[in-house]
């Protein structure tokens, strides 16, 4: 069974960051987060997968402690990293820490140039104008559109263009662990492979760990070493990426493929009724 | 019942606190000393509430509405507005509650025939003016001198600095001088182009109708143009301790009228030192207030409301509380002879008021001050409004007050 | 190189239908960027026409060329035979061009309903007055079209949402309802910009499912911008393909697919 | 001639004291996208506290100097104490609301200031004196009949502006705390995704602006003297950063002179036609002039319209 | 539990299409009225009905007419309190000069001449938004004030400027005593508010939120926005205008123009966002916040027996207003409607908290 090996790795895992029983509750009202909890061992990439509306975004946000500023609250359930409480921190400490979100949507500074958006990615690094400049090369290195662009008020930038300028902007901040919220939303497919290489070369050379939530499932469970589905604002599921990828549920609702293999989206005929783990 | 409510609208706060709040004071201290001295209006005690208006006349009205009733209904209302005073003066006939204005208001409610329940007592905006412009000619040696010249005229942009300019322009006709109009933005803080229009057109004199902060902005404007203040007189709202106090020498030789005797110290202030302030029941912060011209308008206030309920009593039933329609007959019918007035420690202060039907006002008489640098000081003999100027107007306004209204005035002759 | 925009494109074997949108000549800038260069195709009656292309080709800028958000200093286009160099988008929609966006642009104040019936709009005739006293022709004319927008809710699923705050939904629903605006002015050209970004497969399959029938029950053109390759290969009749504001390949989905430029530039070789 | 000159040069002071106000309104604006109406109860509050310690102060010491220097820290300090505590009781809860919110929060906070300055301060009219020398100069008496007045209050007061304004352009343009800024005012979440610190950059701001506040305030104050209606000298200011335009500190100063001069040269040159009292509508519908043809203003940043 | 809408389907869109769509609200709303009408001027005082009721109704009606053109279509408005002066002035110019119309004419007119002056300056939300349109709007409240206060022919020459109304009768019934003038301000507010609330439900309303809410989004949809922009500003005013003239009329008497100033939009402009932005009861909410507040602040103190001087109590009551506007928006930032209706949805699930 995967769940016993999941709680088995859980177990071994050094618990890096640990999410511990969330609740999140939206406008004192919204009840969306149904007591999640997950971990992500330090080096490790996990991946959270899920349907739209299934919580992925606020289990970020209640890690990374961006919730306030929606009105979103964590009412029962704690959160740990290296050991320590965060979830009563501000996202500056967190930061300073090495905790950082890529947000969902993008959200450059608008007004502000590509290259003023990846600087005030070091916001919180307090380092030299040459160490500063070699960290915004290192950046252009992994997107030269956006060197191309630098000068551009990201406001007018393209779609693509912006969500590179986020995650670029994330990298400037030199962090140890990056929650990255649909990271290859909007991409062009080429692009999106080099951004799972990006996380790949950050994870094997600098030791940073991911915790990223994606709809591309295909590609987020090859770069992944661990995986956990949720549904409703529950975790209904979890494994080593592997396993999930061969799980036939999975391998039906998330990666499209049946029995004999991938179908072409012209040939799907009739509505499915997604089948539900947990209610 | 054997208590007179009083109800007092008062402005503490907004731009024209500074002279609001000696004002309010005044009149509570007045009140207060005639409960302690007197124990009243012949036994009757006096209570009184404080209405907060900010100068607005929204909440005026709301303070009239809440007061108009209360405690059997507010005796007379001193609204301390002209706007308010505007505002109030088609209800009062209705909700029958006098509306005392001494020294401001309605300038052509001083007929009584078309203002049955108005009394602008002791002077109006109207005879102000008169008076200003008397004691200008007089300077300049002799009416005619005035013709010709040029006289400004700097006001606060509302209904109070408004309502000087009939009489003003009337006047201008009469003796051949040139009138100014100046308005100034409430609050009255920025002046710059005003007095630059002044260094320009360089009037003679500059008559100020300013109040609150406007007041010392304007001195100041004045002194940063080099305008000399010597030339300049202040309406008597204008023309209190607070207005000049902090600038001291700057403004030295500022000129105002002060409504009746105002300016000057008499017996009534040493009561009010001693049953009130001796007894820590003091309104204002320092004893040094009483005294100041603000504050000695205030009781002077008070003194006519007392008085006019006394002689409300006289009539309707001595020992007993008036209702406001009482008190209307008693301010109709004040009549305080200088031998009151100095019985009643006011003697210095005021001239002899009696009031008729067709005489709503009682007496105009007003002084001339002058600012030293440290206080002020009495710079003219006793002036009394030219009433043959005055009269056509208020005549006019009345009239037509009364058409547009559809009232028809008392006849006085048969009251 | 052989100028791609005069290369005759083989017709697919569906999307026979008339030329209906044209464009000829496209440039754009803006200041010193080159989003368009000389860009031309067309989109012909009952067909699925993708744009695909790099972040930044110039695909988004393109959708808005032709419903009037931006205006190009060079080139012409025709829609439906007609010439028009420029115009404002509330004139394109009246002449039937409706369109989603890439970065959703709903009404987020407005529930799920409201801003169904706002792509309504156009349709409405009663004015301000008959408004007021919603009496008579108002009302019937808001139930008539009430009936019109459920039917849209039915068809894409979104009954239970109804009257719920778009700016409270998932992403994914925001997609769907965005797309139900934009149906919901029964469009003759209906623009796409990555309407499955940010789903899974599952709910690709759906959204293909609502765009596939979309196209065959109402026989709606649609131009979508997607870069799902899965879907673009699958569901399109021809893809344009875009690169640095020009025009690289243009054609039916295999063609497309194999030619050497476009993988190059876009494709990569991984797929 | 001479006259027009005067006016002129009246409007130039006069807009560089606007300026002076507007600085505030702009530093809050650039820094976390929040129109502060609260900046002309800040005028009034950092004044008040000027006023009353440089009282205290003068009488302690016994030395003019002294004593208003020692006032000028004391009300410094007030005025960060006001910043810390306006993040803490408010920002801090509005972390990315809508504009409208925050603005209203302004405008609550406005009528707080305004109670709270009078409860603790009084509402007299109290007197700043720093020693401006008072009295107007007359220039070139020999070319012009009269003269050409300055006062030197003024002059004063429009180099202490200048400074102020040089220097904070500078702050905004050339450092990390500056982008930073700018970035808070685009986007109050994703500038917390980066770990910019929102609460410190507020407080930051809002003493910044306290400051200019004071400074502001003690102009004016020792102007005018010191009372409740110092705040509505803001209102004078809005057109001011709208012509300049909201996001540019030096478009608070090229605003303010525009202002200032269209300003009294209208009043003096057109009021007299219709009555005068002009000059607070004229300012207005001179910005509103401006901005039909900007519509950001002179120096502010587009809006960004994209789809 | 008694707060439930279990069981009742709407079987057809016109039930759907009701104002108030749960039966307990219908029910709630109809005694609200008939108690509004029947019993309060029975039982109410002069002063309650004078200094409270009366200003509500109309500030309700200001605040309805404010939130449309910022709640609903959001163009900040901050001179609102100059289209109120308008409306008041131009029916008051009308009765002066044209005895003959009859006050409920004259009141509409002083509404439709502040339509025309609202559409004016609306004209620059053509081409600002936010706050530089608030500008605009602030240079249309200087610019009137002044009007009113410079042009005498507005005033009919009036000396001090300031205006008042002579006796008041609604076709030939009198309109002197609080009561009276209480129900025909009830009258205004309740058809405006039918009116308003059909508009912002229809699609007039949608063409209005959708330019607030996004307006490229909302051109490409096919709504000209010049059309939905000026119309808010037209309907606004009207209503605006159209209170204003009431706030004239029945409430003051008469007035200057500082009876209208700029506090005068900033006290509706928070009406409206106390209340909540985009809601018709919200505005009601709003109006009666602001108005009571004042007069409970007032007497509270008192009822504790704490005697405070009146410039305390003003002061306090400043700073109480500030804290509790402040209190508000950090608590719910769309305003006690939302309160309101979050209470509701509570109701709903009771027991469960969720
Ligand atoms: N600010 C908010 N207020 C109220 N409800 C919210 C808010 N943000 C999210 N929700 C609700 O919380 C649920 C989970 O949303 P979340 O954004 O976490 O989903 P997700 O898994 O990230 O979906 P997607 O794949 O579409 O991004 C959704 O049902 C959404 O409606
Ligand atoms: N309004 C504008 N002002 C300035 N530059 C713009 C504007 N709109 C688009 N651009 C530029 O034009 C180029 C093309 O942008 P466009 O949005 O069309 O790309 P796209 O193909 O849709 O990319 P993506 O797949 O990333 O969405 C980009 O480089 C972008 O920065
Ligand atoms: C001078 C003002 C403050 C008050 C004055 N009593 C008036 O007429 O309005
Ligand atoms: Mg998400
Ligand atoms: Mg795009």
């Amino acid at each position: 069974m995967t769940s016993m090996n999941a709680t088995e790795a859980a177990a071994t895992a050094v618990p890096y960051l640990a999410v511990n029983n969330v609740e999140v509750i939206y406008n004192h009202v919204i009840l969306v987060l149904k007591g999640v909890s997950l971990q992500v061992p330090q080096g490790g990439i996990v991946a959270l997968l899920g349907a739209n509306g299934a919580g992925k975004s606020t289990t970020l946000k209640s890690i990374s402690n961006l919730l306030h500023a929606e009105r979103g609250d964590v009412t029962k359930g704690n959160i740990e990293f290296k050991g320590a409480r965060i979830d009563q921190m501000t996202p500056n400490e967190l930061v300073r820490r090495g905790v950082i979100q890529v947000m969902e949507g993008r959200h450059c500074f608008g007004h502000l140039t590509i290259e003023e958006n990846l600087l005030t990615g070091a916001y919180t690094r307090k380092i030299s104008r040459t160490e500063l400049r070699d960290s915004l090369d290192k950046v252009y290195h992994y997107f030269p559109r956006l060197k191309t662009r630098r000068s551009s008020q990201a406001g007018y930038t393209s779609g693509g263009e912006q969500q590179m300028c986020a995650i670029g902007r994330a990298l400037m901040a030199k962090p140890e662990m990056i929650l990255l919220d649909e990271p290859s939303m909007g991409l062009a497919p080429q692009i999106v492979e080099e951004i799972f290489e990006i996380v790949k070369d950050l994870n094997g050379k600098e030791g940073v760990s991911f915790l990223l939530a994606e709809q591309n499932t295909m590609v987020a469970l090859r770069y992944a070493d661990f995986g956990y589905i949720m549904e409703n604002g529950r975790i209904v599921m979890e494994g080593e990426a592997k396993e999930l990828a061969t799980n036939e549920d999975v391998k039906e609702f998330y990666l499209g493929l049946s029995g004999e293999g991938r179908k072409s989206f012209r040939d799907v005929k009739h509505y499915r009724r997604r089948k539900r783990w947990l209610s | 019942q054997s208590e007179q409510f009083i109800p007092l609208l008062v402005y503490r706060t907004g731009s024209f606190a500074p002279l609001g709040i000696p004002w309010a004071n005044g009149k509570l201290d007045y009140l207060k000393m005639i409960n302690e001295r007197d124990g009243g209006i012949n036994g009757v005690k006096m209570v009184y509430e404080e209405c907060e208006t900010a100068y607005n006349t929204d909440r005026g009205v709301e303070c009239y509405e809440r007061l108009k009733t209360k405690g059997g209904g507010g005796s007379l209302f001193d609204t301390q507005s002209t706007g308010i005073t505007y505002a109030v003066m088609d209800k009062a006939p209705l909700d029958k509650v006098p509306v005392m204005t001494m020294g401001y208001g309605r300038s052509d409610s001083a007929d009584g025939s078309v203002f049955p329940w108005s009394f602008p007592l002791l002077g109006t905006y109207w005879t102000a003016s008169d008076i200003i412009v008397q004691d200008i000619a007089k300077k300049m040696g002799g009416v005619d001198k005035l013709k010709g010249k040029k006289l400004a005229l700097v006001y606060h942009d509302s209904p109070y600095g408004k309502e000087p300019i009939t009489a003003l322009q009337a006047l201008a006709r009469k003796h051949g001088f040139e009138l100014m109009l100046l308005p100034v933005i409430a609050p009255g803080v920025e002046q710059k182009s005003t007095w630059l229009q002044i260094r320009q057109q360089r009037p003679e004199y500059v008559i100020l109708w300013a109040a609150g902060i406007m007041t010392p902005t304007s001195i100041r404007e004045a002194q940063a143009t080099g305008f000399p203040r010597e030339k300049i007189y202040g309406i008597w709202w204008a023309g209190s301790e607070s207005d000049v106090r902090d600038l001291g020498a700057t403004a030295k030789g500022y000129n105002a009228i002060a409504i009746q005797g105002s300016a000057d110290y008499g017996k009534a202030h040493d009561d009010i030192l001693k049953y009130v302030y001796d007894k820590n029941q003091g309104s204002a912060d320092s004893r040094a207030e009483v005294g100041t011209v603000a504050h000695t308008r205030g009781m002077m206030i008070q003194m006519l409301t007392v008085e006019a309920i006394r002689t409300a009593q006289e009539k309707y039933g001595k020992g007993k509380a008036v209702t406001p329609e009482q008190v209307r007959w008693g301010l109709e019918n004040l009549d305080i002879s200088q031998a009151r007035l100095d019985e009643l420690g006011f003697g210095n202060l005021m001239r002899p008021v009696k009031t008729s039907c067709a005489d709503h006002m009682g007496s105009s008489w007003a002084r001339i001050i002058t600012w030293n640098g440290d206080k002020y000081e009495t710079t003219s003999d006793w002036y009394e409004a030219d009433m043959s100027v005055i009269d056509p107007l208020v005549k006019a306004g009345a009239d037509k007050y009364a058409k547009e209204k559809g009232i028809t005035p008392r006849d006085c002759s048969k009251e | 190189m052989t100028d791609i925009n005069s290369a005759t494109v083989t017709a697919p074997a569906r999307g026979q239908g008339e030329v209906i949108l044209d464009l000829q000549n496209i440039s754009l800038r803006f200041g010193g960027v080159k989003a368009l260069t000389d860009i031309s195709f067309n989109v012909r009656e009952h067909e699925i026409r993708s744009i695909i292309g790099p972040n930044g080709a110039g695909k988004s800028s393109m959708l808005n060329v032709i419903n009037g958000v931006y205006h190009p200093q060079e080139g012409r286009i025709h829609f439906r035979g007609e010439e028009r160099r420029k115009m404002e988008p509330q004139v394109a929609a009246a002449q039937g061009i409706a369109r989603t966006f890439q970065n959703i642009a709903l009404f987020k104040g407005m529930s799920v309903l409201d801003n169904i019936m706002t792509g309504r709009n156009l349709k409405m005739k009663c004015n301000l007055f008959q408004h007021a006293l919603f009496w008579g022709r108002a009302q019937k004319e808001e139930i008539e079209h009430r009936i019109k927008v459920e039917e849209v809710i039915d068809f894409l699923e979104i009954q239970g949402i109804r009257h719920t705050p778009v700016g409270r939904l998932p992403y994914g629903l925001q997609k769907r309802v965005e797309l139900g605006r934009a149906l919901a002015a029964e469009p003759e050209l209906l623009l796409l910009d990555e309407p499955m970004a940010g789903m899974n497969v599952e709910e690709k399959q759906d959204m293909c499912r609502f765009i596939l029938d979309v196209n065959d029950q109402f026989g709606t053109t649609i131009v979508l911008i997607e870069h799902d390759m899965g879907v673009v290969m699958d569901i399109s009749d021809r893809v344009v393909v875009l690169d640095y504001g020009r025009k690289i390949g243009d054609g039916a989905p295999d063609e497309v697919k194999n030619n050497p430029d476009v993988i190059a530039a876009y494709l990569g070789t991984s797929h | 001639m001479g006259f027009f000159i005067e006016t002129l040069l009246g409007g130039l002071m006069t807009g560089v004291l606007y300026a002076l106000i507007g600085l505030g309104f702009v530093l809050i604006f650039k820094a976390s996208g929040v129109f502060n109406f609260a900046q002309g109860a800040m005028v009034l509050v950092a004044a008040l506290a000027m006023a009353r310690f440089s009282a205290w102060a003068i009488e302690l010491t016994g030395s003019m100097l002294f004593g208003n220097v020692i006032a000028f820290f004391m009300s410094v300090a007030f005025m960060i104490a006001l910043a810390i505590a306006i993040e803490r009781l408010v920002l801090r809860h509005l972390v990315n609301q809508e504009l409208t919110t925050l603005l209203m929060a302004t405008l609550g906070i406005t009528y707080v200031l305004d109670g709270l300055g009078q409860t603790v301060f009084g509402s007299s009219v109290y007197t700043i004196d720093v020693g401006m020398p008072k009295e107007p100069l007359f220039l070139f008496q020999d070319v012009f009949e009269g003269g050409i007045l300055l006062n030197p209050d003024d002059l004063i007061a429009a180099l202490v502006g200048a400074a102020l304004v040089a220097a904070l352009a500078l702050l905004f343009q050339y450092t990390k705390v500056g982008r930073a800024l700018r970035a808070v005012a685009d986007d109050h979440q994703a500038a917390q995704s980066v770990g910019i610190p929102l609460g410190r950059i507020w407080v930051v701001v809002w003493s910044v602006a306290g400051v200019v506040a004071l400074v502001a305030g003690i102009v004016w104050g020792s102007k005018l003297g010191v009372q409740f209606s110092l705040s509505t000298v803001a209102l004078r200011a809005l057109p001011v950063v709208i012509l300049g335009g909201l996001t540019s500190v030096p478009g608070a100063i090229l605003g303010g002179l525009i202002i200032g001069v269209g300003e009294k040269l209208s009043e003096v040159y057109l009021g007299s036609f219709v009555g005068g009292g002009i000059e607070v509508w004229f300012a207005y519908a001179l910005a509103l002039l401006v901005l039909l043809v900007r519509p950001e203003g002179l120096f502010g940043e587009k809006h960004i319209d994209r789809v | 539990m008694f707060y439930r809408e279990n069981g009742q389907f709407k079987a057809s869109y016109v039930e759907d299409l009701r104002i108030f769509k749960v039966t307990q609200d219908r029910v709630a709303v109809l005694a609200l009225v008939a108690i509004a009408v029947l019993l309060v001027p029975m039982l109410a005082s002069d002063y309650l009905l004078r200094a409270v009721l009366i200003p509500f109704l109309i500030l309700s009606l200001a605040a309805i007419g404010l939130n449309i053109l910022v709640g609903y279509c959001g163009q900040i408005s901050l001179g609102t309190g100059a289209f109120m002066a308008v409306g008041a002035y131009a029916a008051w110019n009308i009765g002066v000069r044209i005895p003959e119309v009859p006050l409920l004419v004259q009141i509409l007119l002083g509404g439709l001449c502040a339509t025309a002056v609202g559409v004016v300056f609306g004209i620059p939300s053509l081409r600002l938004r936010g706050l530089y349109l608030a500008v605009s709007t602030l240079a249309a409240q200087f610019f009137l004030d002044w009007a009113f206060l410079r042009i005498p022919a507005l005033t009919n020459h009036s000396a001090s400027g300031s205006v008042s109304v002579g006796t008041l009768s609604f076709f030939g019934l009198p309109l002197e005593s609080a009561w009276q003038k209480y129900l025909f301000c009830l009258g205004f507010v309740v058809v405006f508010a039918v009116i308003a609330k059909n508009l912002v439900r229809t699609t007039t309303g949608r063409q209005w939120m959708a330019i607030r809410d996004m307006d490229i989004a909302a051109g490409v949809i096919g709504i000209r926005p010049a059309y939905a922009k000026l119309t808010a500003f037209a309907v606004s005013s009207f209503i605006v205008g159209v209170s204003g003239a009431l706030w004239g009329f029945m409430h003051l008497g008469a007035w200057e123009p500082l009876a209208f100033s700029l506090d005068r939009s900033f006290q509706l402009l928070f009406m409206i966002i106390i209340g909540g932005l985009g809601s018709i009861v919200g505005s009601f909410f709003g109006a009666a916040f602001i108005v009571l507040l004042p007069i409970v602040l007032t007497n509270v103190p008192a009822l504790f027996g704490l005697p405070l001087s009146v410039d305390t109590a003003v002061h306090l009551e400043h700073i109480i207003f500030g804290s509790l506007i402040v209190i508000f928006l950090i608590a719910e930032p769309h305003g006690l409607a939302r309160l309101w209706s979050i209470g509701r949805e509570k109701l709903r699930l009771w027991p469960f908290p969720y």
